[in-house]
């Protein structure tokens, strides 16, 4: 027999929940500052990117209220959900033969600037030197900031702005001049 | 009474919250992001929800997110811990419009005590001395020196929209106070964007001192008595006590009414902190801030009354009001809190996120310890560093020492680096056995405490 | 001061007893068998000495090894803990002889207390009132019907080599009586090889009440509030709690002044309990045994008044002296101890020794747990079932109930079966919720506390 | 960088014993009821049976105290310690083509007699019936008692009395009739 603390099912009430209350949801937080929303609960899965939020090109849902509320009658998804803390190949493969990548040496999330508001320390296409700052890692608060490993040019940045990465994931890839 | 409360939160309060919660019969129901899907409080609580990708913006800060999520699972309260959106006016105000009780002040409340010149003000009038100074207002350049001159140096030129420490400047003549006001200026705008500054006497000689404050929103607040935060580095809280060793019974009543004239006078509601300097040599003790919200270092005071301060919280926002009356807070003994954090004291207190593959936390006899962390729990690297909260309550201070380094040594932490060496190291010390040190103190000796090793870049 | 003390134990009761060295300076040496090599106290000790194979009597009852054990590592202290050789007076002898400190009382008052005619005796000649009976005197089965007229049926008849509830048969008239005699001498010639018996009148409905003492072996004796440990298994304890619910003022102080008397009529040294039946129906008290030990549920005094018992133990034997008088003693709130074994409760309490895959203590306010275990630990087969303690502190007890709902329910206890969920199940029942049982309750209820799964042999 | 308590060596004040440390500790123990004595720490080793003790023939020492005193006062060796954990292959395998074994169904100790005075349920060479008591195992204080799995003669017994056994392990062979 297994004791973990009692099962969340026999604890927690049912929560019975119809389409218009998704809706009410909805429009409570379209009223807000708020940019995204992600809520993924049981089997209800709602994920919506407001216009113009990180480049996001438009309003994306995928919801599926439970039971009583019929399942057509929730918003077709538009897109599959941003697959952003999957690594794909894209982000790890070299750009070039002869590219250069400077990887994140601790786990973290990488920042472009030195703040919030700030313009990018580097864009693709510039021109570095070996030490300069390019780009910050935020470990647990902490802000290190990570250096051009060459002189060269910026290849690739294969990492969102304010994304959880890991230690040795490449973060910038630079053509060494 | 609440029936069904999310925690807008992660880590040792959220499960502490949780606890709380279902002592009283309350519904729980976790956030958590991606990266914190095995953290302990998505496994104590009823129902969990997860908000979103590791950043913190995204999930933790992500106000629709979490405003949504307690909507779906018709949650009648959030709770918001400490940190996060625990003092962000506008997210209190969120909820009120969502129909859903936020278990802390109105956002009014927040608001008042945010900015710095009306909370100073609003102490003023209730009669509860500020630190000198240009009152938390913005001082032109061309005005410092008449003010610097008025309240005398040394003072500090503090970034209007500046915490924590930051954008902080000292000037001990009118040579510095014009060098460095420049400076301070230019700096607040880079880390601000905002480059209002604003004067306030220094006070080198002082304890951090906070009272502990329930107020039932309706006038009717108690203090719930003292803590002493005076041990800190970079303005980080490191050991905090109760009740402060230092102060006359005299200085300690005039602390304790202050507190609760300040906090009546807003009709405070909930659990809150009035934040004090006590002048070691003036033997005057000066307002500085409000914390609206639980704090870190809230379990001192519960060890040291019996107040379960989470308890009392939930019933003021349940409508039930608070349990207690001023004359049943009884202080017995002395308690100490260290915080055990994910960070080489030795090494300049680099963070070590990364897995506890061992963990044996202490216990017996008045040792209390709030955490989320458990064998094979891996300490992620988005967000603070916290391991645990030790906290020892004794008979007196002495045996608390005792107790706490017993505590600390018997603590299995294996996997990561964690602070308890440096705590070990720490209350070992002339300094803290004998309480003789102010807030400056550990930042100057830190060298002495635990000799840092050489960074390699 | 004792200098280094080992610990004649092993458990949750050598790490309590190494951490309450530690609080004092003293130094450590844990003993284990090769069954316990992994053991928390054998880590948590500043030194470790093996005495044997997994066999207690080749180990931890091996009183050889453990004086041969100290005098190798020149200890000056001996600490046995309960259980094992805790209430052996020879070994309190030969530790005497050996020129080590044994923490407890002498040989001689462990002998007096152990003999239940002499601590009937005793007591009767400190004044405090004794079950009616034959005074623990061996009783001809000749002479059994004139003892029972005279002190009136039911009776229980019970072994005098006996003990923990061993032994004992009950008689409802003189058929019965002279029916049961002859299979109760049968018996305890069977289990003990001694076919003595005696007679004590029978209380059916009664609570077990307990006295925490201190004597400072020269007469000085205080007490440190009642336990109440009705609710009992087959004579073992299962939840313990403090201060007795159904007592009034008047029978609370009557107890603990006849625990007081009778401690300091012997010169008690060191810490003891007296052991009451308390008659719900008569309102009366009247007195069992003396432990001569500290006892498993010593925590609930300790988090109800703040004394550090086993702190007291160590003290008064380095010659210090107790730290604390009468007046020193305040009670606060309510206390609960649970006992999580490694049995099944829905099994007729089967043991289920065997490793913990997964191993989360509860923690946060009011809270304690002492425990040897840890994720990954393994229990062995060989000792008894104990996983951990839990106590809980609350101001009243319905709050301290809710408490210890949520601790035990948040207890993660993954790869052996634990009594947690008989635990729950107990304390949700009307009967404890609002402390209407007697020790005989359990017994007859626990099909409808926890029904218990039909067992295939 | 671990961190688990404070290391042993550093906490417990080193011990020095000398030759007439280990004859005191012997002295005492003779004078006292033990049968055996058992110390292992550090490098230090004493076991000692007494004569007659548990059916051993004579005294046997195994010291070797620490440093100042040399180690050529030490008591000889004169057996090896008897390897009463260890289980070699003598206790596990069948003694015959088609003995049937008893095996322990769980860890815990394991007893011949029904009480420590009393004689064994069964000697090697009786005659026993399915479901006749041969032992009893006690698992955390609790006394299970174990029963022959058929009609046939004891065998062997190769587990001691009082002797701990882990569970699945043979504690006594029968040859069925």
């Amino acid at each position: 027999m297994i004791i973990r603390s009692e099962k969340r099912a026999e604890r927690g009430r049912a929560v019975s929940l119809t389409y218009e209350d998704v809706q009410e949801i909805l429009k409570i937080i379209d009223q807000s500052s708020t940019k995204e929303i992600h809520i993924e609960v049981d089997d209800f899965k709602l994920i919506v990117r407001k216009h113009g939020a990180d480049g996001a090109p438009a309003v994306t849902t995928t919801a599926t209220p439970p039971a009583p509320a019929p399942a057509s009658s929730a918003p077709a998804p538009a897109e599959p959900e941003p697959a952003q803390a999957a690594q794909d190949t894209s982000k790890t493969e070299a750009p070039s033969a002869t590219a250069q990548s400077l990887n994140s040496p601790l786990a973290g999330t990488f920042y472009r600037a030195p703040s919030p508001g700030a313009d990018p320390f580097v864009e693709e296409g510039a021109k570095v030197s070996t030490g300069d700052t390019v780009c910050i890692l935020d470990v647990m608060k902490v802000m290190n900031t990570l250096k051009a490993p060459c002189d060269g040019v910026v290849l690739s940045i294969p990492v969102e702005n304010a994304e959880a990465v890991s230690a040795g994931q490449p973060v910038m890839w630079f053509e060494p001049k | 009474m609440l029936k069904r409360v999310l925690i807008a939160n992660r880590g040792e309060i959220a499960v502490r919250v949780i606890r709380a919660c279902r002592e009283l019969g309350i519904e729980t129901v976790a956030v958590y992001s991606e990266a914190d899907h095995d953290s302990l409080h998505v496994r104590l609580a009823d129902k969990a929800v997860c908000i979103g990708p590791a950043q913190a913006t995204r999930s933790y800060l992500n106000t629709g997110s979490l405003i949504g999520a307690a909507m779906y699972v018709k949650a009648d309260g959030i709770h918001p811990g400490y940190g996060f959106l625990a003092e962000n006016a506008d997210f209190s105000d969120e909820c009120v419009d969502a129909g859903i009780k936020f278990v802390g002040p109105t956002g009014k409340s927040i608001r008042q005590m945010a900015d710095k010149a009306v909370a100073r003000t609003m102490a003023a009038e209730a009669g509860v001395p500020t630190v000198p100074g240009s009152d938390g207002k913005a001082v032109d350049v061309a005005e410092l020196a008449a003010v610097a001159d008025e309240i005398g140096y040394p003072v500090l030129i503090k970034a209007a929209a500046g915490g924590g420490g930051r954008g902080m400047m000292l000037a001990e003549n009118p040579d510095q106070l014009s060098q460095n006001a420049m400076t301070a200026q230019a700096e607040a705008q880079a880390a601000f964007g905002d480059s209002s500054i604003y004067l306030e006497k220094y006070i080198g000689n002082a304890r951090h001192v906070e009272v502990q404050v329930l107020g039932d929103g309706k006038g009717g607040v108690i203090h719930v008595g003292e803590r002493d935060c005076s041990m800190q580095r970079r303005h980080q809280k490191i050991v905090e006590e109760g009740p402060c060793p230092v102060i006359t019974r005299n200085l300690r009543n005039g602390l304790h009414e202050a507190a609760v004239a300040l906090s009546a006078s807003v009709d405070y509601e909930g659990a809150g902190t009035v934040e004090f300097l006590v002048d070691l040599d003036a033997k005057a003790f000066y307002f500085i801030e409000m914390n609206t919200r639980i704090q870190v270092e809230h379990p001192v005071t519960e060890v040291l009354t019996g107040v379960d301060l989470v308890r009392e919280q939930l019933l003021i926002a349940g409508g039930e009001g608070m349990s207690l009356k001023q004359k049943d807070v009884k202080l017995r003994g002395h308690a100490i809190e260290c915080r055990v954090n994910a960070e080489d004291g030795a090494r300049n207190f680099m963070p070590s996120p990364g897995t506890l593959v061992e963990y044996i936390a202490p216990g017996g006899p008045g040792v209390r310890v709030d955490s989320h962390c458990y064998a094979g729990y891996t300490v992620p690297p988005y967000y603070d560093s916290m391991i645990a909260k030790i906290i020892v309550w004794a008979p007196d201070r002495t045996e608390a020492i005792d107790r706490m380094r017993t505590a600390l040594a018997g603590y299995v932490i294996d996997g990561i680096p964690s602070t308890i060496p440096f705590h070990l190291a720490l209350l070992d010390t002339d300094a803290f056995r004998k309480s003789k040190f102010n807030t400056q103190w550990l930042e100057k000796n830190i060298e002495d405490v635990m000799p840092q090793e050489s960074m390699t870049a």
